[in-house]
């Protein structure tokens, strides 16, 4: 049937994708704000259980290599942000390489985050050395699975702005993966001062 | 007919092309993704139900003289595991949902197809490591309690991965369908026309998109309590076992809400049928849907009353719960007027949406024992739990859930099942249903408590009746699924409209074609058009 | 009257009761009210021919308002009664006598006030208003009397309690209600209550378990066979071969025996006495030290008649 | 009412150009600033986290607002944004409450 053979490729006209799209993605947002909750939640009860257990230990990160980190997403927002920008004017090469640089961000981001593990390893600090590193390494940990899968997506995403995929009158992913990438900034901005900053 | 104006021009639409196994499992197409969610968690219905048939069958004598102690608790972990978060969490939603959202509101298919296809994946995904769970079963309850389940010597690890799988498929068919009901409905198909079965869908959409997230959180932490030896849960390190409570129930209370509010909604479409009634309180019962979507986030603590919780936190939350039973009871009373002065024919899927009535009527009046906070206190954790949660599981939603798939089946395979023997089946399920858990009220009041292997000799006249109940009750399950096995293989073809609907899905030929509707129907009426205005 | 219910044997029963019937009651007439309308319609207006007609009635806002405010009233009531009840529960009396109350898997052990110690056996005064203040070693458990309508969770690192003063006296049962592993449903125990005279005696006693006087006249081995039970060795010993949480009293009598130290052993008197006091001195190969230890629990006299008991399990 | 139709074309999509971009960027990068500044200074504990929880929230809304598009959006978006801020609000709040009230005499 001549239906059935292009189904859901063009389902729905690109108008009601987009805003179906991004709907959607607001809605994932949600839950991906409750499924931090539970940490949050953890890090509220346990941080008025134990004020000193926070305070004290909270100064063993590295509030550079956080800070700096910050920094670093919050300037691949910007760019995620400008890229997107970009794929509404239409303009292909600017979408391709505000979303590389959005990238090596992400990438920069990923390899501090080794190094400050790493030194925390060094310093036999594990995830079950207190209920403060538990929640530091749970936190951070997700919100580092979130930045992979963010940079995963960002990739394919550039790669099909790179081969043409997206015009003026459809750009429809870039605009969602750029809305999932500044999710991830927004996890961060308040992981930052949590837990290196107030403790 | 006042609804829709499509009608089967289409050129002999086919249902079951492209052929072949991988085709189904590569289809987008929701009506297929709807049928192997329905095959799927028929099987781990089943497989549920022999579990439970086991542990009845143990439970017939005090000693544990058929199953050791471990095997009985490994059975019950697994029976409660695969019932609530393989079969009736993902069915009745995932199952009907996919079949009905798109043919309901005159759309081809659902927002995200491809999507849909993935959240069916991700399902199987997680039902291939509950396989793994299955030769490693855990033996903590279905609620995976702290600290026991982080010191149990059985694999935890893997059937809460499991479940946690799971969830994210829970999380994306909830946003699809959101999506999908916001944007693709067709024209003149307005909120206040929308079919009550869409609402209520809906309703259950937001529960499983924003409750779903917390037990995967939860999971996880115990995951990585057991794994990583974090402390989170552990008042050794610090940490505090009512806290995993907390997180378990912020989902599992509202969990209960979607399993049950789908058959809320299957229950709004059946009965105006069988009564040749427009639905009595249209607004009343769509609205209620998204009163108990809300409400159900704010009563978890019901479940925690005696696990240590404070004074003021027990009565705060022994009145929402209150509150969430205001809804639902005007959903009852609303369901009962419509039958008034109709034209009530009784097919089986009206007497499936009748003992739902009936049964949930149970279920939901002894929930509010449980509610009330002295009385919960001497019957938390007793048989009066167990009767509780079965008469509004079963009773509710697995009889709403029947009672739809008797209702749509013509629908879906365009075949007939033998009405006879549908109504054979439906009496021993409902007679066997009674005899197994009505007992178990009384037995519960007396203080039996539940999770128990062996149990002193005084209840054993309770327990044998609830036994042989729950032969029954097979009975009534293994008539019906052979009954609905064999009319897929009947030769005559179904009608149309098999019980005269009205709704939008029974304007498209049976089953409907691949991409439901040639045109885009328009809408001009509300669904429930019945009756002589 | 209501033999429905359990046995009435504590001041908190009858409250917890009043709240039970009345919304039985309640719950009774919505149920018969529902299943009335619903029964009579489905007979009253059956289906007669395909043709039937029905009036198009879509709703009705007074009878709706009607029927949401009457349960909504009905609920908060029965809300405010029942948090009434459970205050009264919640809240000792200043002069309750304590006994502390350890659990862990699977036996209950109770401590009172003049150093006495029990296991599975909980004694109170008829009349006297009594406090448990509870503590887990291991896992969640629950305290659970159905016949005095109390029950509580018990959590390690954490205190919890709950009183009750007992109005009859007689041997209830208390049940673990908590699911705690494998023997869970073993984790069962007795509350004596006793009159003030017999209380007064086993308050004096020098012995455990005196003033009950319960098996002392049987023959050691079949007094031995009570205490299996009573004491809480079924929850982890069997008598019939199978393997448990430790090893099983079937043929034990007799046998050689690896320890995890190394050292083979004989199974003898003098050895079962000290697996029964000392249980940790030496652990059976294969086995987890988890075995509580019965020193000062268990009468000279009670070891002996445990003793006894397994040699005559061949 | 149906969305075919509600729903706009592409042509009349709102953006907002780099220059407002960078000004946006600009605000987040001088807020955490300001943020690691005032944590190295004790003004109790209440208030650091108060201080540091409200700079962060602001922080996140202009990333929404701004970078996020939330300023376009219809009512529906803004619900599902804040819906679930709220119920995270509620689990926090809650668990709180039901931990620091347990049982105080036992203690
Ligand atoms: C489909 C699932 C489902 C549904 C719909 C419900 C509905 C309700 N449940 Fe239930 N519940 C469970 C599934 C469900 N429950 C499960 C699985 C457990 C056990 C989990 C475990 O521990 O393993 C449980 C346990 C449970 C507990 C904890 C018990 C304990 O462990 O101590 C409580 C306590 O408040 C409770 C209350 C309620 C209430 C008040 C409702 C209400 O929504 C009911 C409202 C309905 C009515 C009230 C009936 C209709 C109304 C009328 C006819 C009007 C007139 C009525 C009055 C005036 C009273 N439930
Ligand atoms: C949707 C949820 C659901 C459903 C449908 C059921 C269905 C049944 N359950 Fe339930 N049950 C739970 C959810 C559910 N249960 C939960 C959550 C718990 C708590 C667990 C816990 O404590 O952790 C529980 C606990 C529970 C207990 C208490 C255990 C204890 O506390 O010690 C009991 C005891 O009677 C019981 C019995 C039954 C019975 C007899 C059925 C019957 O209705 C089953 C009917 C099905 C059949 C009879 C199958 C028929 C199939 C065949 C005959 C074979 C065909 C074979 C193949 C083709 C494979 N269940
Ligand atoms: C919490 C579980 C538990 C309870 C309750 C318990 N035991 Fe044990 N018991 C064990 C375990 C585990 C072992 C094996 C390890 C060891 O030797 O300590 C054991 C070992 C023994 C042995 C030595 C067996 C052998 O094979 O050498 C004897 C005798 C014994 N128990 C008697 C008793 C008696 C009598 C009681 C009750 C009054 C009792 N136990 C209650 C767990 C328990
Ligand atoms: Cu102790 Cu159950
Ligand atoms: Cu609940």
């Amino acid at each position: 049937m001549e239906q059935a053979a292009h189904h859901a490729e063009h389902e729905l006209d690109p108008a009601l994708e987009y805003s179906s799209s991004k709907l959607g993605m607001w809605l994932f947002l949600g839950t991906e704000i409750l499924l931090f909750g539970g940490l949050f939640a953890a890090y509220a009860i346990f941080r008025a259980k134990f004020p000193e257990m926070f305070s004290e230990q909270h100064k063993e990160l590295d509030i550079f290599k956080g800070g700096l980190n910050t920094v670093v997403l919050i300037f691949s927002s910007l760019t995620m942000a400008i890229a997107v920008w970009a794929a509404q004017k239409g303009d292909k090469k600017k979408v391709v390489i505000f979303m590389v640089i959005t990238i090596i961000c992400g990438l920069i981001f990923g390899v501090v985050k080794y190094f400050e593990y790493s030194a925390k390893l060094d310093h036999h600090i594990y995830p079950s050395t207190s209920i403060f590193f538990g929640l530091y390494y749970l936190m951070t940990g997700l919100h580092m699975i979130h930045v992979f899968v963010g940079l995963c997506i960002l990739g394919v995403i550039a790669y099909l702005a790179h081969i043409g995929k997206f015009t003026k009158d459809y750009y429809t992913p870039v605009e969602v993966g750029g809305l999932y990438w500044h999710l991830v900034d927004l996890i961060w901005i308040y992981l930052f001062p949590l837990l290196y900053l107030v403790g | 007919m006042a609804n829709g104006t499509a009608h089967d021009t289409m050129a002999e639409p086919s249902f079951y092309e492209p052929k072949g196994f991988m085709s189904w499992l590569l289809t987008t197409d929701h009506k297929r993704i709807g049928i192997m969610y329905l095959v799927t968690i028929s099987f781990f219905f089943l497989v549920g139900g022999v579990f439970a048939l086991l542990m009845r069958y143990e439970l017939l004598t005090p000693e544990a003289d058929f199953l050791s102690p471990h095997t009985y608790n490994v059975f019950f972990t697994m029976h409660g595991s695969l019932m609530v978060f393989f079969f009736i969490v993902p069915g009745v939603a995932a199952s009907l949902g996919n079949f009905l959202i798109p043919l309901m509101i005159g759309a081809r298919d659902v927002a995200f197809p491809k999507l849909n296809l993935g959240s069916y994946w991700v399902y199987l995904a997680g039902t291939a490591i509950l396989f793994g769970a299955l030769l490693q079963p855990a033996d903590t309850g279905w609620t995976y309690y702290t600290p026991y389940s982080v010191q149990s010597q059985t694999d935890v690890v893997l059937i809460t991965l499991g479940v946690f799988v799971l969830g994210f498929s829970s999380i994306l068919t909830g946003m699809n369908f959101i999506v999908t009901i916001h944007k693709l409905r067709c024209p003149g198909m307005t909120w206040s026309r929308l079919p009550l079965f869409i609402w209520a869908s809906y309703a259950t959409a937001i529960l499983q998109l924003l409750a779903t997230p917390v037990v995967g959180i939860t999971l996880l932490l115990l995951i990585a309590e057991r794994t990583l030896g974090i402390g989170f849960f552990d008042p050794a390190k610090g940490g505090d076992p009512i806290l995993f409570q907390n997180f378990f129930w912020f989902y599992s209370h509202p969990a209960v809400y979607i399993m049950v509010i789908p058959a809320f909604g299957i229950i709004s479409e059946i009965i105006p049928v069988f009564a040749k009634k427009p639905i009595f309180g249209y607004k009343a019962i769509a609205y209620s849907s998204f009163a108990i979507a809300i409400i159900s986030f704010f009563v978890w603590l019901h479940h925690m009353f005696v696990s240590g919780i404070s004074e003021t936190a027990a009565a705060i939350f022994s009145f929402l719960t209150m509150l969430v039973a205001i809804p639902t009871a005007i959903k009852v009373f609303n369901w009962t007027a419509t039958m008034y002065r109709g034209s009530i024919s009784l097919e089986s899927p009206m007497l499936y949406a009748l003992s739902f009535l009936f049964l949930f009527t149970i279920g939901g009046l002894t929930g509010v024992y449980l509610g009330a906070l002295a009385v919960d206190v001497h019957l938390h954790d007793t048989y009066f739990v167990v009767a509780h949660m079965h008469y509004v599981m079963i009773g509710g939603t697995v009889f709403g859930f029947f009672g739809a798939i008797h209702f749509w089946y013509s629908k879906w395979f365009g075949r007939m099942f033998n009405e006879l023997v549908a109504k054979i089946a439906w009496f021993f399920f409902f007679v066997g249903f009674n005899v197994t858990f009505f007992p178990q009220f009384f037995m519960g009041v007396q203080g039996m408590p539940r999770r128990y292997a062996t149990y002193p000799a005084e209840f054993q006249t309770y327990h044998e009746i609830s036994t042989y109940g729950s032969w029954i009750l097979a009975v009534g399950v293994v008539i019906m699924f052979v009954n609905l096995i064999a009319g897929l293989f009947s030769k005559e073809k179904a009608p149309v409209n098999q019980y005269g609907s009205l709704s939008l899905e029974f304007t498209v030929p049976s089953p409907p074609p691949h991409e439901n509707f040639k045109d885009i129907p328009t809408v001009t009426d509300w669904t429930y058009g019945y009756g002589k205005k | 009257m209501l033999s429905w219910l359990p046995e009435n044997a504590s001041n908190l029963a009858s409250g917890v009761d009043n709240v039970l019937l009345f919304v039985t009651v309640l719950s009774v007439f919505f149920f018969l009210l529902i299943s009335a309308f619903l029964i009579g319609f489905a007979i009253k207006y059956r289906r007669k021919t395909e043709h039937d007609e029905t009036p198009y009635i879509t709703g009705n806002e007074l009878i709706e308002v009607i029927w949401t405010v009457i349960p909504s009233v009905l609920l908060i009531f029965i809300f405010a009664w029942g948090y009434i009840e459970y205050r009264e529960m919640r809240t000792p009396p200043d002069n309750a006598v304590e006994v502390n109350v350890v659990a862990r898997q699977w036996l209950w052990q109770f401590d009172y006030y003049n150093g006495k110690k029990t296991i599975n056996e909980l004694y109170v005064q008829q009349g006297r208003p009594v406090r448990m203040v509870m503590r887990s070693e291991d896992v969640l458990h629950s305290f659970f009397v159905p016949d005095f309508r109390v029950k509580q969770d018990i959590l390690p690192g954490n205190y919890t309690q709950l009183w009750f003063t007992p109005t009859k006296a007689g041997t209830f049962e208390l049940f673990c209600a908590e699911y705690c592993g494998t023997s869970h449903s073993q984790m069962l125990a007795k509350v004596h209550v006793l009159g003030p005279e017999a209380y007064a005696i086993w308050e004096k006693g020098i012995g455990i378990d005196e003033g009950t006087s319960v098996a002392s006249t049987l023959p050691p081995a079949e007094q031995g066979a009570e205490l299996y039970t009573n004491r809480g060795c079924n929850a982890c010993h069997s008598i019939d071969g199978t393997a448990l949480i430790g090893p099983t009293f079937k043929g034990l009598f007799g046998i050689t025996e690896k320890m995890t130290n190394g050292k083979t052993i004989t199974v003898d008197e003098n050895y079962l006495r000290e697996s029964i006091l000392q249980p940790q001195a030496l652990i059976v190969e294969g086995y987890q030290p988890v075995m509580p230890a019965f020193e000062g629990i268990l009468s000279d006299e009670e070891v002996t008649a445990l003793i006894e008991y397994i040699k005559t399990l061949k | 009412m149906s969305t075919h139709t509600q729903t706009h074309g592409h042509d009349e999509h709102h953006e907002i150009g780099p220059k407002t971009l960078i000004m946006v960027w600009l605000a987040l990068t001088v807020l955490t600033v300001v943020t690691i500044y005032i944590a190295l200074y004790d003004f109790g504990r209440a208030l650091n986290i108060i201080g540091a929880m409200t700079i962060a929230s602001i922080k996140a809304s202009i990333v929404a607002y701004y970078f996020m598009h939330l300023k376009f959006e219809d009512k529906l978006t803004w619900v599902y944004a804040l819906y679930p801020m709220f119920l995270l609000f509620l689990l926090i709040a809650t668990t709180i409450m039901e931990t620091f009230t347990r049982n105080p005499a036992l203690y």
